[in-house]
């Protein structure tokens, strides 16, 4: 089973540190000292803020991946516990930016590269979780409110089983209030 | 190279809270700012306390850190022009007496900073404005 | 067949089986259909949906010429082929129009003239009777006649039946029986209703037979000479004129239907140059005709036309308003009580052929009394019949119906005599040859027993 | 937000029934550029040249057409520069084109196509007298007023313009609330 | 602050009242989410729906201006419905009958229809904060920027005194100061009515003390406010009163003032402009000397925090170029001017200073090493007093009789109201991502990447569907001072008719409309009321490049070559 990030709207409070520790995570730390236009500030998840809640939205790496399906040149695969798509296959086409439901994957620019017409190659952008970057997902690590939380199979699974048992509990009070 | 860990106040909003930077000694630059474990911010650290210390090394994408004193010498709209400490101090300490004597102390404002300046800078400069010129025209920016 | 279906064409979508008012077109999604003849009125509504053309990339670079040779289409034609297709008799045409032996008689439907000017690219429902004339007449046939003047003769001979039938206490409701798959329809799943059809023949029918006899007479020719062409927009007219019962001019009525657009491809094979044509008029005397011939074309044309006509058979005093609003409109099936002297004329007009079947219902469980009513098969009547132009986007069908709806009044509203029994030709072939209306020879001729088949 | 990124139409072969009404109208709405096409099939006097193409495959039907992609592989691909990228959709030069299919050979949704090239009513034939051909794919009506004509046409609406962008900010508030009603799961 | 900001999380119920901890400070916020997660009541009076307001118990979205006639409507309900606390009242309180004679109107359905909310809501929200124990208040520029800010404390203050919330943890009532020092700057006493440590200038034995110790006779007058600068300068008549030398340092009047055109002729018009700061910026093009100071990360001292804490900050790096540190301009100049002041460090400065403050005396550099953060105040040197984290302890208030006083008073509308030349009204907030007037932050460039130029207006999505604007559509805004463009940002937080702009951009500069109208006693400029109007841009294409160009002329005055072109 993939893992996934997932963000509490009951902990966020929209401040958005959380998509620069994406980059930064990903460029590495010599952005700090490049000239800003020189690479793509392409976050991997993106704030929504409506009237009723602020939270992150990214990509929460299906098991049946629609992304992977619609993708003509299988550029998007399982690598570990996460759904990644590789940016030198990839061509932009969009059917994955459409195929996702949760608005999950935009289209970047690839900084320094270039097409025929000279414009930048832009290719589709989504989480990774962080595969390949030590100290696992940079967001979880940076939000100030602890409002990310990195879900794995196995605690998805405990979970699950707490669950169960609680209403078995429940559903056994109902027979016996007393006990 | 030389890595060495010190922490400090974050120089943005009024929460204070500690960032332990790693900087390194011999290229003067710094490596890394991680969130300390300060009073207000146990460990945590917002966008401007991560990531708002490489303004340190001039990138130059809004304005530049001024290097030199200048001083405008042709009048009001004239080039600004680099001078050195002792002939800025002494211009500044002229044209200041020169209107203290003209106009009277209460016709010099000076202000205090509430950003990166720090304590004693401020007392310094209201002291400076009460004892050396002699007035109590001296305020910042809590009131804006 | 009249209406086909190209196998090797058809991709099964089944849009056609959608629009097909008599359930006719049978097979799967996907697969290619088949048109059930024993259903079909051949009303052509399925050629004007189909969209599936002869495709380069589907079926081949010569897949078009090798189609268009098995249609017969003159070569000229460049435009798409589709798989729902009517037959194309415009070789019967060109032979009978090169062989000196035959004298060629042409006659043109209402809603032709509204149309064919579409096909060289004028405005949707451009009004072209004049430039109609000249084409015909550039195309070589000898008589340039209009299918307007055997309409007015319908009016007659229908507003008679129906004044007896009313006054007489005949068979009510009369249906009126001009549009022919609707007939085809009626003798395939109503034939109780057998008695209520008109027994007036179609304006198409009453011309061919006047044509090769009255006709014959002006001409001074023998009635086998003629050669009787119609242009339809109706893809069920070639069905009608071979009906075995329409001989009652002793020969075939009218030898050959083609369509508007039939006509537009005669036209290009003869290289005609449509925008050259300068306007003339149909020939005399049977060509002749008047508002209320020509507003056949739209649904509830005919209904007004007979009221134009009827209100003075009954009252004898001409009808106060010659536009009778209250049957026109684009709804299905619509009803009016029209104050006709004493008499409340409870009249009914039903345009799209699956708006029928209610209707009828309704007459045989006697919730519904109305005296007289108009069945048109196709959408909005004539105007929108399967052998008009057909619409590359079906966006444009409303815009198209109206245009040609709008010309068809436009031209009624212009004619100088606008009710049938007011016109000099009608009077003259009822003192020359008819004599009057519902006569021994007019019911010989002009009158018909259905359902036969 | 100021326009990023290409839309593109897609189909839905779940609701296509395969009528071809959508390649019709395409033919019609672009070749009325060049050619004296009307309203009426009567007045085509040219081959039927679709921007896209109706497929049949094991599951059903439906037209295929160019996603306009942001990388495109057609336009790297074009050697002879015919095909550029305007107000973000790909678009191909049907003058520069010289027919190397390239662009069908790079397109991996196959959404191109060499069909022949028509002006003032003729098909344009080459100093050799055969007929002259071009990459033909969607160019998503630009020009055209009221926007892709089989989207328009099409009888099922199997046939969605994707505005990816504005959809996705969309899609993320649906995500963003889902996350309320997940926020408990543990 | 008269808590300390990490009790925030155990407050029984907090008003939050014209504050948005997320955007100014995010560390401040943390602690109301937790405080949340730990079951804290939530009372948030703003016109927008802030974070806090979203996650609040009840959300008083009040209509901009009418904070008083809510505040004074709460305190008519807690005293109407028995609520007060009269024994606190009794023992540490004076005035409290005037008080209610004045709050005597103000009932809910009296406020009703100038705060837009409905009486019940006011009722049940008095309610809430009378009876959870223990309430804290946290306010910001939501109060303070009106001309009815020092009303609106002391009104919000009465709600606690009445309530008894003070003189314990997690209780009281705080500004949430916004920057990093302005806490330290004001007591360190860069006040014109106020000496170091809060000791009043017009207090003779006070001034005795400062002139022994400084050895020079000072000033009794009270001095010139930063926001009377424009009119001392323009309009001031008399010649000694009239000002002719403005010695700026770390401040950008020409970018965070009202009304900048009046701020730029200002400048112009001053005899001689002098300016310390670390960046080029806005009111550099008008200063006619600049000394270069170093910034922080290449010097040391202490900063005051939001809740009175002393704390370090240490240099990092080696500055580069002809820098000194403020403290030593300062200084220098002054020596040069025959006030001879020469230390070797910044502990000499603070030992002086604090010996001069009895609430400052304890917090020597030693004790802040060792604890991190003294809160003053700290008044024995010994290491046993570790500051304080809240005042007030057991209701003894700082007042001569240690007795607090109530204080009640009318509400009234802004002072420049909606008409119908400029039908909607404009206040300013923070921008999460940057920081006061951005020469720090605009130069990070991650931070900059996340937000750039022209900024955002926000307004209501009605609004905007009317007047046919889509998201990051560039508009003009217009005020009768001024116009500026920026980005049209649609959002649900906001009520019609309202819209809200962040200060910090130069070319969506916001403070080119807003109105220089003071508060008579805290002359605080009125930053969050102020009449404007939008306007359509039909060419954006032009729109978009004319930002651009703008943008690049500013940088090229303060010679940087615009080569690298922002990302607007």
């Amino acid at each position: 089973m993939n893992y996934f990030v997932k963000g509490n709207p009951d902990l966020c409070i929209g401040c958005r540190t959380c998509m620069i520790g994406c980059v930064v995570a990903h460029e590495g730390k010599h952005i700090f000292e490049i000239d800003p236009d020189s690479y793509t500030f392409n976050p991997k998840l993106h704030m929504v803020k409506t009237a009723k809640l602020s939270v992150p939205v990214q990509c929460k790496h299906c098991e049946n991946p629609a992304c992977m399906a619609v993708c003509p040149v299988g550029a998007i695969s399982r690598k570990g516990n996460a759904v990644v798509i590789d940016t030198d296959k990839c061509m932009g086409c969009k059917s994955c930016m459409d195929a996702c439901p949760f608005g999950a994957i935009n289209m970047v620019p690839v900084a320094g590269s270039s097409q025929a017409d000279g414009s930048e190659k832009v290719v589709a952008n989504k989480c990774d979780l962080c595969s390949g970057i030590p100290s696992g997902p940079a967001c979880v690590r940076v939000c100030p409110t602890a409002a990310l939380t990195l879900v794995t199979e196995e605690e998805l699974d405990s979970a699950m089983e707490k669950k169960r048992q609680e209403a078995a509990r429940t559903a056994y009070r109902e027979m016996y209030p007393q006990k | 190279m030389a890595l060495k860990q010190v922490q400090t106040t974050c120089p943005y909003c009024g929460a204070g809270c500690q960032i332990m930077f790693t900087v390194d000694a011999d290229a003067n630059k710094i490596v890394e700012a991680v969130p300390a474990d300060g009073r207000t911010n146990a460990g945590t650290l917002c966008l401007k306390g991560h990531y708002g210390w490489d303004y340190l090394n001039d990138p130059q994408i809004l304005t530049k850190r001024l290097r030199k004193p200048m001083i405008r010498k042709g009048g009001k709209k004239s080039p600004l022009e680099e001078v050195s400490w002792e002939e800025a101090i002494s211009y500044v300490a002229a044209k200041l007496t020169e209107i203290k004597e003209k106009f009277g102390p209460d016709s010099i404002m000076g202000t205090g900073s509430a950003r990166g300046a720090g304590n004693e800078a401020n007392y310094l400069m209201q002291k400076f404005m009460r004892a050396c010129i002699g007035t109590n025209n001296v305020d910042h920016c809590a009131r804006i | 067949m009249i209406v086909a279906i190209d196998q090797n064409l058809c991709t099964g979508c089944r849009e056609c089986a959608e629009v097909c008012p008599a359930y006719a077109i049978v097979g799967e999604q996907g697969q290619p259909q088949t048109i059930d003849v024993s259903k079909c009125v051949m009303c052509g509504q399925c050629v004007q949906k189909c969209k599936s053309y002869v495709s380069i990339l589907t079926h081949g670079k010569d897949a078009y010429e090798k189609v268009k040779k098995e249609r017969k289409i003159p070569d000229c034609v460049q435009e798409p082929l589709f798989a729902a297709h009517a037959v194309c008799n415009i070789d019967k045409v060109k032979a009978a129009i090169a062989d000196p032996e035959k004298f060629t008689i042409v006659q043109c439907a209402p809603a032709v003239r509204v149309a064919v000017a579409e096909e060289f690219g004028a405005d949707l429902g451009s009004l072209t009777p004049g430039k109609l004339a000249a084409a015909l007449r550039a195309v070589g046939f000898d008589r340039i006649y209009d299918t307007n003047f055997p309409a007015d003769v319908t009016i007659m001979e229908e507003g008679t039946e129906l004044v007896k039938r009313v006054t007489e206490g005949g068979k009510l409701p009369m249906f009126t029986s001009c549009c022919p798959a609707w007939v085809k329809f009626m003798e395939n799943n109503y034939p109780e209703f057998k008695d209520n059809l008109s027994s007036a023949k179609s304006p198409q029918q009453i011309g061919g037979a006047i044509f090769k006899t009255y006709g014959a007479q002006l001409e001074n020719l023998d009635g086998s000479r003629i050669y009787s062409v119609s242009v339809m927009p109706c893809t069920c007219k070639e069905f009608e004129c071979e009906r075995p019962e329409m001989k009652d001019s002793g020969y075939r009525d009218v030898d050959v239907a083609i369509t508007t657009r039939d006509l537009a491809w005669l036209i290009k094979d003869k290289q005609v140059d449509w925008d050259a044509l300068e306007e003339t008029e149909f020939d005399q005397p049977l060509g002749v005709y008047t508002g209320a011939g020509t507003i056949f074309g739209v649904t509830g044309g005919v209904m007004e036309a007979a009221i134009r006509t009827g209100y003075e058979l009954i009252t004898g005093q001409p009808i106060p308003d010659v536009e009778v609003t209250a049957v026109r409109g684009t709804e299905g099936f619509r009803t009016s009580v029209l104050k006709v002297g004493d008499l409340d004329l409870k009249v009914g007009v039903v345009t799209g052929l699956k708006n029928v079947v209610p209707v009828l219902e309704a007459v045989k469980n006697g919730t519904l009394d109305l005296h007289f009513i108009e069945v048109m098969t196709c959408p909005e009547g004539c105007v929108s019949g399967g052998g008009q132009p057909k619409l590359l986007m079906d966006l444009d069908r409303e815009e198209a119906f109206a245009a040609r709806r709008e010309a068809t009044f436009v031209h009624d509203r212009e004619l100088p005599v606008r009710k049938s029994h007011e016109s000099p030709a009608i009077k003259k072939v009822y003192e020359e040859f008819l004599e009057e209306p519902g006569s021994h020879i007019a019911h010989h001729l002009l009158h018909t027993e259905y359902c036969i088949g | 937000m100021k326009k990023e990124i290409g839309s593109f139409v897609v189909g839905d072969s779940t609701k296509c029934t395969g009528c071809k009404a959508c390649e019709l109208a395409c033919f019609t709405v672009h070749s009325r550029k060049e050619n004296p096409v009307g309203k009426t099939v009567g007045t085509v006097t040219v081959p039927v040249t679709p921007r896209l193409y109706l497929t049949k495959f094991e599951g059903g039907c439906m037209p295929i057409q160019c996603k306009h992609c942001e990388d495109a592989p057609c336009l790297n691909a074009c050697t002879k520069k015919a095909i550029t990228r305007i107000d973000h959709q790909v678009i191909v030069d049907q003058e520069k084109c010289i027919g190397c299919k390239d662009c069908m050979q790079a397109c991996p949704f196959g959404a191109i196509a060499l069909l022949p090239v028509s002006k003032g009513g003729k098909v344009v034939a080459q100093v050799s007298g055969e007929t002259r051909v071009y990459a033909s794919k969607c160019d998503l009506c630009q020009g055209i007023e009221g926007g892709p004509a089989c989207v328009r046409v099409c009888p099922h609406q199997a046939l969605r313009l994707v505005d990816p962008e504005a959809e996705r900010e969309e899609k993320n508030i649906r995500a963003a609330e889902a996350l309320l009603l997940t926020k408990n799961w543990r | 602050m008269s808590m300390g900001i990490p009790e925030i999380e155990d407050a029984g119920c907090l008003l939050c009242f014209g504050y948005n901890g997320a955007d100014s400070h995010p560390i401040v916020a943390r602690r109301i989410v937790r405080g949340r997660q730990k079951g804290m009541k939530i009372i948030c009076a703003d016109p927008r729906v802030t974070e806090t307001a979203r996650i609040s118990d009840i959300h008083l979205q009040l209509k901009g201006g009418s904070n008083l006639a809510l505040v004074n409507a709460m305190a008519n309900v807690i005293w109407t419905e028995g609520l007060a606390d009269t024994q606190f009242i009794e023992e540490h309180t004076k005035g409290y009958d005037e008080f209610l004679k004045v709050i005597e109107k103000y009932t809910p359905e009296y406020a009703e229809p100038i705060t837009h909310i409905p009486a019940e809501e006011i009722r049940k929200a008095a309610r809430m904060y009378a009876t959870t124990k223990p309430a804290m208040i946290l306010y910001g520029m939501g109060v303070c920027q009106f001309t009815q800010a020092v009303d609106v404390v002391k009104g919000l203050a009465n709600l606690a005194l009445m309530t008894g919330n003070f003189g314990g943890p997690s209780m009281g009532i705080g500004p949430v100061r916004g920057q990093n020092n302005v806490q330290g700057a004001c007591d360190m006493g860069a006040l014109p009515n106020s000496y170091p440590g809060y000791q009043n200038v017009t207090d003779p034995a006070v001034r005795e003390k400062f002139e022994k110790a400084w050895g020079v006779p000072l000033s009794d007058k009270v001095g010139c406010p930063i926001t009377h600068v424009p009119h001392r300068v323009l309009h001031e008549e008399d010649e000694s009163k009239r000002i002719h030398a403005y010695y700026i340092f770390g401040e950008d009047p020409a970018q965070s003032d009202p009304d900048l055109a009046e701020v730029r002729e200002a400048l112009d018009k001053c005899d001689f402009v002098v300016m310390q700061d670390i960046y080029m910026n806005k009111t550099g093009l008008y200063a006619d000397v600049i000394l270069p100071a170093t910034a922080w990360g290449e010097n040391e001292g202490v900063y005051t925090c939001a809740d009175r804490g002393f704390q370090r900050f240490r240099k990092l790096i080696e500055p580069e170029g002809d820098l000194k540190p403020d403290w030593q301009i300062i200084a220098e100049i002054s020596t040069a001017m025959g006030y001879p002041m020469n230390y070797k460090n910044t502990e000499e400065i603070w030992d002086e200073l604090i010996d001069l403050c009895p609430s400052f005396k304890g917090a020597t550099y030693e004790k802040i090493e060792k604890y991190g953060c003294v809160q003053w105040p700290c008044r024995d040197k010994s290491l046993e007093d570790k500051g304080t984290p809240y005042l007030h302890k057991n209701g003894v208030f700082a007042t001569a009789d240690h007795k607090a006083l109530f204080y009640g008073t009318d509400w009234h509308p802004p002072l420049e109201l909606e008409n119908d030349q400029y039908p909607m009204t404009l206040s300013t907030v923070r921008e999460v991502g940057h920081y006061s007037v951005r020469t720090m932050t605009g130069n990070c460039r991650t931070l900059r990447n996340l937000e750039d130029e022209p900024g955002w207006v926000q307004m209501n999505t009605e609004d905007c569907r009317r007047m046919g604007f889509v998201k990051g559509e560039l508009v003009k805004i217009l005020s009768k001072r001024g116009y500026c463009i920026t980005r049209c940002l649609p959002t649900d937080r906001v009520k019609p008719g309202a819209t809200y702009m962040t200060y910090q951009w130069w070319i969506g500069a916001c403070n080119e409309l807003t109105t220089a109208k003071l508060d008579p006693i805290s002359n605080t400029p009125e930053y969050k009321y102020c009449a404007c109007r939008v306007e359509k841009i039909e060419d954006q294409e032009w729109a978009e490049r004319h930002v651009m160009e703008l943008y690049d002329d500013i940088r090229a005055q303060m010679g940087i070559d615009t080569g690298k072109g922002a990302k607007a």
